[in-house]
């Protein structure tokens, strides 16, 4: 939620010409997406809470991957400028697909582990005999 | 080959000896006991050599290229006739204590057997070393097996005199290997160019070495303090050979390796005379017959050392001085001996039968150490006082201060006999071993300076056998003067004494006034305070280094103490979540920034 | 026999020195897996080992010393660097000391340790330590040296902390802590050396390059000398760096007979002699300026080494203390550059071994026997355990340096060398440090033979007697493979010492060794 | 092309897939089948990689492209020196270590199992079937999901060591990533918190990673290593603007390895992943996982960037994190009470050994030794050196590590703590336990006669070559301090009994289930011992190892 109303804040910025910068399409995008992965990035490494900073992994994610976009879109367009339609390099895609199916299981795997860590909050209270200490005090992620 | 004989078959019967230990106890005891019975046979050898070997003969250079630095032996002018005394003495000694009944024999005879063959060998090792080396190996070998002889009766006199004996002995030798290593890297290797190479580099050094390493052994005043304290300690046979023949090694010492030098003999001069008189003083006060013995020997070799100094004064006469002094010591070795060899002979047989034989033989000795006529002593003081004729010392003739060595003699003898025949008697029946050895002692002693005087000693500058004294009234005079001044004196004390006149220290039976050994409290306090000062400031200089080590090395673990917390204080910081986080985009921006300006910069 | 030696074809010469590498190698490994009881077949291996490495050492020198072949094996270790073993004579001095007095050690070990357990692992780990002196003894080049120093540091660790207990772990952590820094040291030395000239050849005058490399630029020719002599210097006990020796005495008698009197110190002591002839070859060191204060260093190792030992009540201490002045006398003889001196040093490499072996194993067996471990306790032993005393008697005399035993030899030599060198002042280091031997070895046999019994304290008196036999009430039955090596090492001494210039002795080869190197 | 070369190439792509396909056959096996399944892949990789390794040390690179699709969309894969290498040590140390969870499937892992419930059928992956409420769950020793994620993660690096182009490089890397987190996760309950760190960790680098090449396929239009080498060399040639995005792109993938390699400062995550995670996992994690990051980032930095000056400032920050890292990581080494923390931090601080050699690599022909009259290391050598040492310290901590970790492992199962004051005098128990401990060790300290020794010596010769004389401090340090908490982690065990000769107690051994099971566990200790004696044998190939590194190398 908060990640929305940034962004939208700086799109109005950019509207509003007030920042006085020529912006082509593609660099906007690039602008865009190194904001949105830094915004992620550091969401992600300050929060305690763990499913916060998978939600935030997957916005950092995203990012990245709205970086390497840009990029194809930067190359296919310098391949041929005045190329008819949205060109976009076919090997970068194939980099992003694959770069959000892993994205995808990390993000899985990380799911299973937070349920974990948590204690099957679902069926209740389990006091672990093996280890003995209290299953899902936050700090135990430290 | 005899040379190699004489001195192989000693240390073959006392490695049997040693050897018999590992047996079954009662097997070990009668074979030690047969091989001690054997054992005075083991210095035929040394005799054969010294009677046949005579110097430049075949029999008489042995050398063994494999042994040490390749060893040399050679039987010379010098050796032959100190070979012969010392074989007779270690012979007799041997004799004394293995030839008697099982009953008499003391306990551990095959020990004391074992240590008289071993120093033996060094002795005669000595006199035949012709090289620097195996002169050193014979040395040491007879002074740490006297050591033996020394300890024998573990009585706690005997333990302090082995101490004495032990601390004396080995700064002795570390200062003989000291001056041998001098001499032979000057060039000295074999003895026979030793004196001279001795004479090129370090003299005075050198001197000062063999001064103090062989004048422990020849007893020179100060260094004289065991010999009074090891002679009653050491077993009568023992004693006999230590003044007779080892004490020899000394002057042998001196002779091969002392280089000329003026103020050196002076030196050694004056020591030998304070030596000679002061021995007497002491030696007069004393109440046991073997520490009179003792100091005998000491003012004997004072007379001695007198002659080799002599030689070093007047390069000249050192020839027959060396010959004189040879001639004395073969004398008084045999003489002494008998004297010493006689102390338990007087003990068993004073009484009986052969009371007579035992006067006669004691006396005989006595008046030969007193140097009277017609004895061995006059013929070495005759030849003595030839050697030196005509040298001042303080204004007054060394030739008139020598016979008073023999007034002080006589006076020593006169107490000795007198301390001697107020002794205990312990009678035995039947003659053994210790009597046939104490005569063949006394006998040899009349005989052999003679034999040794005319035909042995060649005179180097004559070339002849040195003079006989023949018997003129003139030479009879010299003889007997000092001899008749010492009774006198004797008598006005022993008036005195009978007066009451002298005071009661001087005469209480018990103490003497002046211990045995009197320089060597003295000597021993010294040490002490020594040792001791410099061990403290030692410990002092070693507790400071080790508290200084101990203060730098808290200082060195505090600081890494201190290096430890701070790490472990960033890794904490750093092992939290959220820092690694915040370092990363540190680092990542910082990184990205700083190339971009370093690209900015020069593109 | 030996002629059977002599006809071993001149091609396989340069396999011995490999063979002997691997020799006790192949020991080691076999030992290792043994269960304890198989005692049998342990002793077996270990004396075979031990037997043929002292036949092929017999062979070598007449090889050798003889008629000058150089065996060499060599085999690619590192870029531009090779592992080359060759026997030279003074390798083969080393290899012959180290590989007899590994023979009477394992006999005396077997002995040793009859009761004790995790015996496997001990003999494993003390013939790996034998490969590494071999190795370092044959080792042909400074990488080889260096790689074999390193392996006797690891190696001798679990022997000097074999008894497991705190204390003797400690002091086994002292000694690593000390012999790694000297590794270290040696290491950045080879490295900055290797560096400048390439693989560092031992050769007779000095390696190649080294010479002009102290011409061109003598300030880090003398950084890399001090780290090398340092490095070495911790092995060979030099002043500052000796105190892990009196410490690693907590090991058993028969390590502390072998490493701290033969393989580890002379490790130390060996490197240091190659270093100053092989590699800086010495007109090079000369050049530099080193001699005089390593000279100096010895002389102070020696008196100091002297004097620690004589404030030492515990036999053993006084027996490490006297291993650090007496190893000081071999850098004392190299130190002085000429033939005498040189040759005094190097053949005290070797007296020195074997006397202060004798005096270890006795010191063992003493402890074994009587539970003797101080001075005061050792009185009236004379009577108890002859033999052993006698044994001791010899190597005491031995290192006071008298004349029939080997001692006296190398303290003449070295008198004589220092007379000849321009230091002059070295014979009263060598006057003052026989006295203090003296000092302290002579109360020890006077205590022995001629200290009553009586006045020994009852309880050690009481623990000898339950073993005497009949006839002397106080005779102690003294373990005959205890008893043997030591008789034997004191008979060496004498032997040594007695026929000092027999053909092969040690000093004849000491003597050749010096000449070749200074001409 | 003839046959042989069919052959090993036919291996080239084997290596990766067996593997692969083995990891998916496993999941449908029972436990006790898929610990022979195991024990065969690891056999049948240790066989394929031979020849491979072969072939390259006869001096050619080889060269395939799966299924025939040409490079720029088709997978080429690519075996040069440099990944023969890895790829021998990663089969020799996976072999020894599957063969060693085969022997004790109780070192794989805790599993949570239900009291009354026959364990559960495992699913794929690692979601268990959801647990009844009333049973009380117990936790079992030995997880069977081991067998599955391991030969995936040994695929992943095997595909990672031989892929020819950075993309295949990216997958590889992940796939080693995710199974390695979930590898760790196997620990039981302190492990979970450890391992979902670790999965944000590799997610954060591998992102970076891939921004990193897409840059450079941005600027370069290819993704194969060595043409985008070349482009790029070109570029630095005609001082092109677009250089300054290849320098961004190196930044960023060498921040993000240096995240997956755990240098200093980003090194938070590996402890407790790698004390916390299974006695058969840590040695995994050591001794492989990070090497994977290392070889991409040294084919990155060499093959790719080729040693571009503009890089200078991120060389110095990087070699400075690598001694921070030897000096932190050994002294909170020398902190640790527990043996395997200790030996974590001992892994963080031999990863600082491997960044030492950048600087080097960037002005190898410094002026420092045109004057020494015997320099050995001509210019060109200084590289190779500086490369062929921090190859030899990585496989040799490879092999040293894995040991390591097998024994502390074997000796926490068995005893159930690893605190040193607890396990004083182990050594009695297990000798050839403590022996091969001692034998990593050296290993790890770099004395004479091992893989480490040989590294250390050829940074060393070629950084005073390069006139770099700071590393040689640093060298020297590092072995002092390694050598101090190894010691300190060895010598307790080897206590025999009290100053006053009274006996130490051990703990209680764990109660095995099955006598069959006690000698297994003895065998098992063969596995370390075998380990060890490597890392010491292998200081003999100091020659043949930079012999191989000249195969394929960009100089």
């Amino acid at each position: 939620m908060m990640l929305a109303s940034s962004t939208g804040a700086l799109g109005a910025l950019v509207e509003a010409g007030l920042l006085g910068v020529e912006l082509t399409q593609v660099q906007w995008y690039l602008l865009l997406g190194t904001a949105v992965a830094v915004i992620g990035m550091v969401r992600m490494l300050l929060t305690r809470d763990l499913v916060a900073r998978l939600i935030a992994l997957n916005v950092t994610g995203i990012g990245s991957l709205m970086i390497i976009l840009a990029l194809a879109a930067r190359s296919a367009e310098s391949a041929d400028p005045a190329g008819s339609g949205p060109g976009i390099d076919p090997v970068l895609s194939a980099l992003v697909i694959t770069g959000l199916v892993i994205t995808v299981a990390f993000t899985g795997l990380g799911a299973v582990l937070i349920r974990r860590i948590e204690g099957f909050p679902v069926t209740g209270r389990r006091d672990d005999p093996e280890s003995g200490g209290p299953a899902q005090d936050p700090e135990a992620e430290q | 080959m005899l040379i190699a004989l004489s001195l192989l078959t000693p240390l073959a019967l006392v490695l049997a000896l040693g050897l018999a230990g590992l047996l079954r106890p009662l097997t070990k005891f009668t074979i030690r006991r047969r091989l001690t019975l054997f054992a005075p046979l083991a210095v035929v050898p040394a005799v054969l050599l010294a009677l046949l070997g005579n110097p430049g003969s075949a029999t008489a250079a042995l050398e063994v290229p494999w042994m040490l630095f390749g060893a040399h032996f050679a039987v010379d002018l010098y050796a032959r006739p100190l070979l012969l005394i010392a074989a007779l003495l270690y012979g007799a000694a041997l004799l004394a204590i293995s030839w008697i009944k099982l009953r008499d024999a003391e306990r551990g005879s095959s020990a004391l057997s074992a240590f008289l063959l071993l120093s033996f060998t060094g002795n005669i090792g000595t006199y035949l070393a012709a090289d620097a080396a195996s002169f050193y190996l014979g040395f040491a070998l007879m002074s740490f097996s006297a050591a033996g002889l020394v300890i024998h009766y573990r009585t706690p006199a005997a333990r302090r005199a082995t101490r004495v004996y032990l601390v004396m002995s080995v700064l002795s030798e570390t200062a003989i290997l000291a001056a041998l290593i001098l001499v032979a890297s000057g060039g000295g290797f074999l003895l026979t160019d030793a004196p001279a190479a001795a004479g090129t580099a370090h003299t005075g050094l050198i001197q000062g070495l063999l001064f103090f390493g062989f004048g422990v052994k020849a007893g020179t005043v100060p260094l004289h303090v065991w010999l009074p304290l090891a002679h009653p300690a050491a077993p009568p046979a023992a004693s006999a050979v230590l003044s007779g023949a080892m004490v020899k090694a000394g002057l042998i010492g001196w002779l091969r390796f002392l280089p000329e030098g003026e103020t050196a003999g002076a030196v050694l001069l004056t020591l030998a005379l304070i030596g000679a008189f002061a021995a007497v003083l002491v030696g007069v006060v004393q109440h046991d017959p073997k520490v009179i013995l003792a100091y005998s020997t000491i003012s004997q070799m004072g007379f001695i050392t007198a002659l080799v100094a002599v030689g070093l004064l007047v390069p000249e006469l050192r020839g027959a001085t060396s010959a004189a002094a040879v001639i004395y010591a073969v004398h008084h070795g045999l003489a002494k001996g008998a004297l010493f060899l006689g102390v338990p002979v007087v003990k068993h047989y004073a009484r009986g039968r052969t009371g007579i034989l035992v006067l006669l033989g004691m006396l005989g000795a006595g008046l030969a150490v007193a140097g009277a006529p017609l004895t061995s002593g006059a013929f070495g003081k005759y030849v003595s006082k030839e050697a030196v004729s005509g040298i001042e010392v303080l204004g007054v003739g060394l030739d008139q201060l020598l016979p008073l060595v023999a007034t002080g003699s006589t006076l020593l003898l006169l107490r000795f006999a007198a301390v001697i025949s107020s002794a205990d008697r312990d009678p035995r029946r039947r003659a053994d071993g210790e009597l046939l050895s104490w005569l063949g002692v006394c006998a040899a002693g009349i005989v052999v300076p003679w034999v040794i005087g005319a035909r042995w000693i060649t005179d180097p500058v004559q070339d002849e056998g040195v003079a006989v004294p023949s018997w003129d009234p003139g030479t009879l005079w010299d003889a007997t003067w000092p001899i008749l001044l010492g009774i006198i004196l004797a008598a006005m004390v022993w008036v005195a004494a009978r007066r009451g006149l002298l005071p009661g220290r001087l005469t209480s039976q018990e103490a003497p006034v002046v211990q045995p050994g009197d320089l060597l409290l003295a000597e021993e306090s010294l040490l002490r305070r020594v040792g001791s000062g410099g061990g403290a400031a030692l410990d002092a200089a070693h507790g400071f280094t080790g508290s200084a080590a101990g203060r730098w090395s808290d200082r060195w673990s505090a600081a890494a103490q201190r290096g430890r917390r701070g790490v472990s204080w960033a890794e904490a910081r750093l092992g939290g979540w959220e820092s690694t986080g915040l370092v990363l985009v540190v680092l990542l921006t910082g990184v990205v920034l700083a190339t971009m300006l370093l690209l900015g910069g020069n593109s | 026999m030996v002629t059977w030696l002599e006809q071993i074809p001149g091609e396989l010469l340069p396999a011995i020195p490999l063979v002997m590498v691997l020799l006790s190698l192949t020991a080691a490994v076999a030992i290792f897996p043994l269960p304890e009881n198989s005692v049998k077949l342990r002793a077996g291996i270990n004396l075979t080992a031990a037997a043929t490495k002292v036949l092929l050492i017999i062979a070598l020198v007449p090889a050798v010393v003889a008629d000058g072949a150089r065996p060499e094996f060599s085999a690619p270790f590192l870029p531009g660097i090779d592992l080359v073993l060759r026997v030279d004579p003074l390798a083969l001095f080393f290899a012959g000391l180290s590989s007899l007095l590994w023979l009477l050690t394992t006999i005396y070990a077997l002995g040793y340790l009859r009761g004790s357990k995790n015996k496997s692992r001990f003999f494993g780990f003390f013939s790996l330590c034998v490969t590494a002196t071999v190795g370092i003894s044959f080792s042909g080049n400074l990488i080889t040296f260096l790689v074999f120093y390193e392996l006797l540091t690891v190696v001798t660790y679990p022997l000097v902390a074999h008894w497991g207990t705190p204390a003797s772990l400690r002091a086994a952590r002292i000694y690593l802590r000390y012999a790694l820094g000297g590794g270290l040291a040696v290491l950045i030395g080879v490295v900055w050396l290797s560096m400048y000239v390439g693989p560092v050849d031992f050769a007779e005058g000095g390696a190649e390059g080294v010479t002009e490399l102290v011409a061109s630029n003598p300030v880090p020719a003398l950084l890399i000398f001090v780290l090398l002599v340092g490095g070495l210097g911790v092995k060979a006990a030099l002043f500052p760096l000796h105190g892990w020796l009196p410490l690693a005495m907590v090991a058993p008698a028969p390590v502390s007979a072998l490493l701290h009197a033969v393989a580890v110190v002379k490790a130390g002591v060996f490197g240091i002699v190659r270093v100053l002839h092989d590699v800086f070859g010495v007109e090079a060191a000369a050049e530099l300026g080193v001699l005089t204060p390593l000279l100096v260093l010895a002389a102070f190792t020696i008196l100091y080494g002297s004097y620690q030992a004589l404030r030492q009540q515990e036999i053993k201490k006084r027996l490490a203390y006297s291993t650090i002045s007496q190893v000081s006398y071999v850098v004392l003889g190299v130190a002085m550059v000429n033939v005498l001196a040189t040759t005094g040093g190097i053949v005290h490499l070797v007296h020195q071994g074997i006397m202060k072996v004798t005096l270890f194993f006795c010191a063992g067996l003493f402890a074994e026997v009587i539970r003797a471990h101080t001075v005061s306790q050792l009185r009236g032993a004379g009577r108890r355990m002859p033999l052993t005393s006698a044994a001791f008697t010899v190597g005491a005399f031995g290192m006071i340096g008298l004349p029939p035993t080997a001692g006296f030899i190398s303290k003449w030599q070295l008198g004589t060398g220092a007379l000849a060198s321009e230091h002059p002042w070295v014979l009263w280091v060598l006057v003052g440090s026989s006295l203090l031997n003296a000092a302290y070895f002579l109360p020890v046999v006077y205590a022995l033979w001629f200290a009553d019994p009586e006045d020994v304290d009852p309880e050690t008196l009481a623990s000898g007697d339950a073993a005497s036999d009949a006839a002397d009430p106080l005779r102690v039955r003294e373990p005959k493979s205890l008893l043997v090596p030591a008789l034997i090492t004191a008979g060496l001494t004498l032997f040594v010492g007695i026929a000092a210039s027999l053909a092969f002795a040690p000093l004849q080869v000491a003597r050749f060794i010096a000449e070749g190197v200074l001409g | 092309m003839n046959a042989p070369m069919s052959l090993t190439l036919f291996c080239l792509g084997a290596v990766v897939l067996i593997p692969l396909l083995a990891s998916a056959l496993s999941v449908l096996l029972g436990s006790a089948a898929r610990r022979v399944l195991g024990v065969l892949t690891s056999a049948a990789v240790l066989g394929l990689s031979a020849p491979i390794l072969v072939r390259v040390t006869s001096g050619e690179t080889l060269e395939l492209a799966l299924g025939g699709f040409e490079s720029p969309l088709g997978i080429t894969l690519r075996a040069d020196g440099l990944s023969a290498l890895f790829l021998a040590m990663t089969a020799i140390v996976g072999a020894v270590v599957s063969c060693y969870a085969a022997a004790r499937p109780a070192a794989t892992g805790k599993r949570l199992v239900a009291q009354t419930v026959e364990p559960a059928t495992v699913t794929d992956g690692d979601h268990r079937a959801a647990l009844t409420e009333d049973a009380p769950a117990a936790w079992r020793t030995g997880h069977a999901g081991f067998w599955p994620l391991w030969l995936g993660c040994w695929s992943g690096l095997n595909a990672v060591f031989v892929s020819g182009d950075l993309f295949n490089t990216y997958v590889g890397l992940e796939l080693v990533g995710l199974t390695a987190v979930a590898l760790v996760a196997l620990g039981g309950r302190e492990a979970w918190a450890a391992a979902l760190r670790y999965l944000f960790i590799a997610v954060l680098g591998s992102l970076l990673f891939l921004i990193g090449v897409a840059l450079i396929y941005s600027v370069t239009g290819t993704l194969d290593i060595i043409d985008s080498g070349e482009a790029i060399t070109q570029l630095a040639a005609q001082g092109d603007a677009d250089l300054a995005a290849v320098v961004l792109a190196l930044c960023l993938i060498s921040l993000g390895l240096a995240l997956k390699v755990a240098l200093v400062p980003l090194h938070g995550w590996l402890i407790p992943a790698h004390s916390s995670a299974p006695s058969a996992v840590s040695p995994l994690l050591s001794a492989l996982v990070i090497k994977a990051a290392l070889f991409v980032l040294l084919r990155a930095w060499l093959w790719v960037a080729g040693p571009l000056p503009e890089l200078e400032i991120l060389a110095w920050v990087l070699a400075g994190m690598g001694t921070a890292a030897i000096l932190l990581g050994s002294v909170m080494a020398l902190r640790q009470s527990r043996l395997k923390p200790l030996i974590a931090y001992s892994t963080v601080a031999q990863v600082g050994y491997w960044f030492l050699l950048l600087p080097l690599l960037l002005d190898p022909e410094t002026s420092a030794l045109e004057g020494q009259p015997g320099t050995t290391l001509e210019e060109g050598a200084v590289l190779a050196g500086a490369l062929s040492g921090t190859v030899a310290l990585a496989l040799g901590h490879g092999l040293a590590k894995a040991s390591l970790f097998l024994s502390a492992g074997h000796l926490k199962d068995l005893y159930s703590t690893d605190e040193i004051t607890e396990l004083r005098g182990a050594g009695r128990a297990h000798p050839m336990l403590v022996m091969s401990m001692g034998l990593s060790a050296v290993g790890l300290i770099g004395l004479p006669l091992s893989l480490g020794f040989s590294g250390k010596w050829l940074l060393a010769t070629s950084a005073v070559a390069a006139g770099h004389y700071w590393i040689l401090v640093v060298l020297v340090a590092g072995t002092l301090f390694s050598a101090a908490y190894l010691l300190k982690a060895v010598a307790p065990l080897l206590v025999m009994s009290e100053d006053d000769q009274t006996a130490l107690t051990l703990p209680q051994a764990q109660n095995h289930p099955g006598a069959s099971d006690r000698t297994l566990t003895g065998k098992a200790q063969l596995a370390p011992f075998l380990l060890g004696l490597l890392t010491v044998l292998t200081g003999f190939l100091g020659v043949w190892l930079t012999g191989v590194l000249e195969v394929g190398a960009p100089w």
